[in-house]
């Protein structure tokens, strides 16, 4: 068995138009930018990509909805990306806006054969029409389902070929879980090493969760929101 | 009348030693630098860290430490880094102390807007659903009126919703109120702002009580 | 605000007896010894203990058992101890055996706020008796509820003063999720140190969790298989 | 007839390369012994590894480093732990290609039974329940009889149950048989065992079709 692959193109074989995508991140921290550009390479349409951000403008997921190769998007919060307000608006994409806490476990529930769970989130909003209703301890609940993908894609720091991966500072973010949720998932990392270089008690995704992983080049991680104080 | 300092000096006076605090984007994210001196709390962002410290010094900026906001920031001595899974474990299993976050719209029974408005504007609820579904102690930090001096206290949200009947205090550039189940309960008022202003800025149902003293911001 | 305690008769004080209690460990491995003989020597009777395995007949939660301090164990498995095996034959224990995924998930599920999920586990079986059936996928799922306790105790290798935790080896086993379900949460530490000295990047369990934490000391960390090859 | 060990040997015939594996106690653990030359696979104990390696030389045990078994055991280079609810998401999620495990029953619908025998024993269902509700691929590994020599390959379970219609494939000391909607079929006999052995061993029903070849074990 051997899931490295030479690159993002690589990575990505077998994608096609219509999928279902999950790609890791928190704004532009800890995203797939090389398996992004190679998207907009392959040139595959009509995705439905969950992620909780859609990119700005012209990084991130924003190079796809340019492309308009992006049919749907399941986010948290998009409010970053004027192009994507302006389709979404329009109507041209249709948009699936779920709680980030909500997003979050129901990606872990999909990697973790829980097909639905009870949570207080959205409850009594337009998140909970047409959803269970069961009150837990006196309190609303609503049951929320797993989501998985035909591709998960991942950025992970450092990752080994055996598919651990470990993760750096806030770049974490929804990685691990959307690792788990992917038929196939596919990591990007930063620096690619030998089995028995990372310490196994230190890893934040285990091997199990990865099919295919490759060192990407040229990262750009560009910063949203830079903000410095005065010495 | 308070300016959005103003407004996040006298919610830091609300932190008690030992909180785990979320600050949501906007006035929230100001209250971090306001924390009284005998008080120690652990600010938490829903992207993945407890311990944020403040933002970087020039040229030490990190791509891969950011808050929720999606800016650069660092980490204190004791911090930790999470999945975003959780994260939001922490909040919804009610680990977090205090939710402060603002809001387009509050009523008077303690629901709240503050993600949406149709046909015109949608960034998305982010964290704030799980936030205000679960946190025992919410806050909501926002300007009395809206630009066009309308009244964001009202009777019912004409908004989407986040979430029903979960905010405790607000407090605005006019006074401090707690919801209570007759409605918005004035407790303080800011400086030079008297009773019949508030009342004046105020749609919901407005309960004045005695003497409402004047905030004393340090 | 202060967690460091002096000790484990400190760090237990409050639990009385009828109280539920969650203990970490798996088998005799990271199982918080200290605490465990500070409650033997507390006296504390009728405790409902929620922990993966009952211990041994003289170590562990076995030492518990031996002075009839505990009145129902909530467990997986427990077949290392013959005195366990017979009070609940005699009816002297309640018993309620849990399927060793449900035991972990449904501690998660109390400490991250989700009272209830569906699983596949024990569908079919006595432990599903009861419990609401649901259909996923074609596959039938049983109703499982969150397990929470007054108090949760676990032991770790290395903790700070702000009460991040990280586990060595197997030894983590349950002790982050019955860290996160724990009313209150006392974590015992073979090597405490001052807030930044662990990497956040490595933290296994977030200091939010933990509301008191001590160094433990003579750590005797009974191996209950000893199994090695020749050279 | 085979021992333990033929149990094993023939068992991990059936492994293919890159596949994850969990291994119950008893037979199943001594399968990692006899992992084909051209096959890599990884072990995941559900205490909370993956990449389980042989057990450590004497002097070099670690306490806190156990498989499910509470055996001492190593760490391959590449493994990795985790905590008992990540454990049992890989097992639950199905990233876990095959579970191999030891039962008291089997019936010929593939329901199992091995972790209970009212009022006499009861040690607990540990992980088989999750492991059996959630594998797609399930070996059991047994011996054909109990000590008192009844079967164990049954019409019906006789004990509680620990999952229903899961188990795939049984090897057991005297031949390997798949379970299919008619029964178990007899795929393979163990050496110097006959079909009449097999079928006065076997209480459940037993499909017999065409030369049932005998075991062929390296």
């Amino acid at each position: 068995m051997n899931k490295v692959v030479a690159n993002a193109a690589a990575a990505i074989e077998g994608i096609e138009s219509g999928m279902t995508l999950m790609l890791g991140g928190f704004g532009l921290c800890g995203i797939p930018e090389n398996c992004i550009a190679a998207l907009v390479e392959l040139g595959v349409t009509n995705m439905t990509c969950i992620s909780n951000n859609a990119g700005v403008d012209d990084f991130g997921l924003g190079l796809l909805l340019q492309k308009r190769q992006i049919k749907k998007m399941i986010s948290s919060y998009v409010g970053e990306n004027d192009e994507f307000e302006r389709q979404m608006l329009s109507g041209e994409l249709e948009v699936d806006l779920i709680p980030q806490g909500s997003l979050a476990e129901r990606c872990r529930a999909g990697g973790a054969g829980i097909p639905a769970f009870f949570t207080p989130a959205g409850y009594g909003t337009e998140v909970g029409h047409g959803k269970e209703v069961r009150y837990f301890n006196g309190k609303p609940h609503i049951l929320e389902h797993a989501l998985t993908a035909d591709f998960a894609i991942v950025k992970a720091w450092k990752g080994d070929t055996n598919g651990n991966l470990i993760y750096k500072g806030t770049a974490r973010n929804f990685n691990p879980m959307m690792a788990m949720a992917g038929k196939i998932t596919i990591a990007e990392v930063e620096e690619l090493v030998q089995p028995g270089e990372l310490d196994p008690n230190y890893i934040h995704t285990p091997g199990v969760f990865i099919q295919r992983i490759f060192q990407g080049e040229k990262y750009e991680k560009r910063i949203e929101q830079r903000t410095v104080r005065t010495k | 009348m308070l300016d959005k300092i103003g407004i996040a000096k006298r919610i830091a006076q609300e932190l008690q030693d030992g909180w785990y605090v979320n600050l949501g984007i906007g006035i929230p994210t100001l209250i971090a630098n306001y924390v009284p001196d005998n008080v120690n709390v652990e600010f938490q962002s829903e992207n993945g860290i407890l311990g944020m410290g403040p933002f970087p010094f020039e040229g030490e900026e990190d791509a891969d430490l950011i808050n929720a906001g999606k800016q650069t920031i660092t980490a204190m001595p004791g911090a930790c880094i999470f999945d975003s899974a959780t994260s939001f474990a922490m909040i919804r299993g009610q680990h977090i102390q205090l939710t402060v976050l603002g809001a387009m719209e509050v009523a008077d029974n303690g629901d709240i807007a503050n993600w949406k408005i149709p046909g015109r504007m949608v960034k998305g609820m982010g964290g704030a659903m799980d936030l205000v579904a679960s946190a025992e102690n919410i806050i909501v930090a926002m300007m009395h009126t809206n630009k066009r001096g309308k009244s964001k206290l009202l009777r019912q949200c004409t908004l989407p919703l986040t979430g029903v009947k979960c905010v405790k205090r607000i407090v605005t550039n006019m006074a401090v109120l707690d919801v209570t189940p007759d409605g918005f309960k004035l407790i303080e008022r800011a400086p030079g702002v008297s009773i019949e202003d508030i009342q004046a800025a105020t749609e919901g149902r407005l309960i004045v009580e005695g003497d409402v003293p004047e905030m004393v911001l340090a």
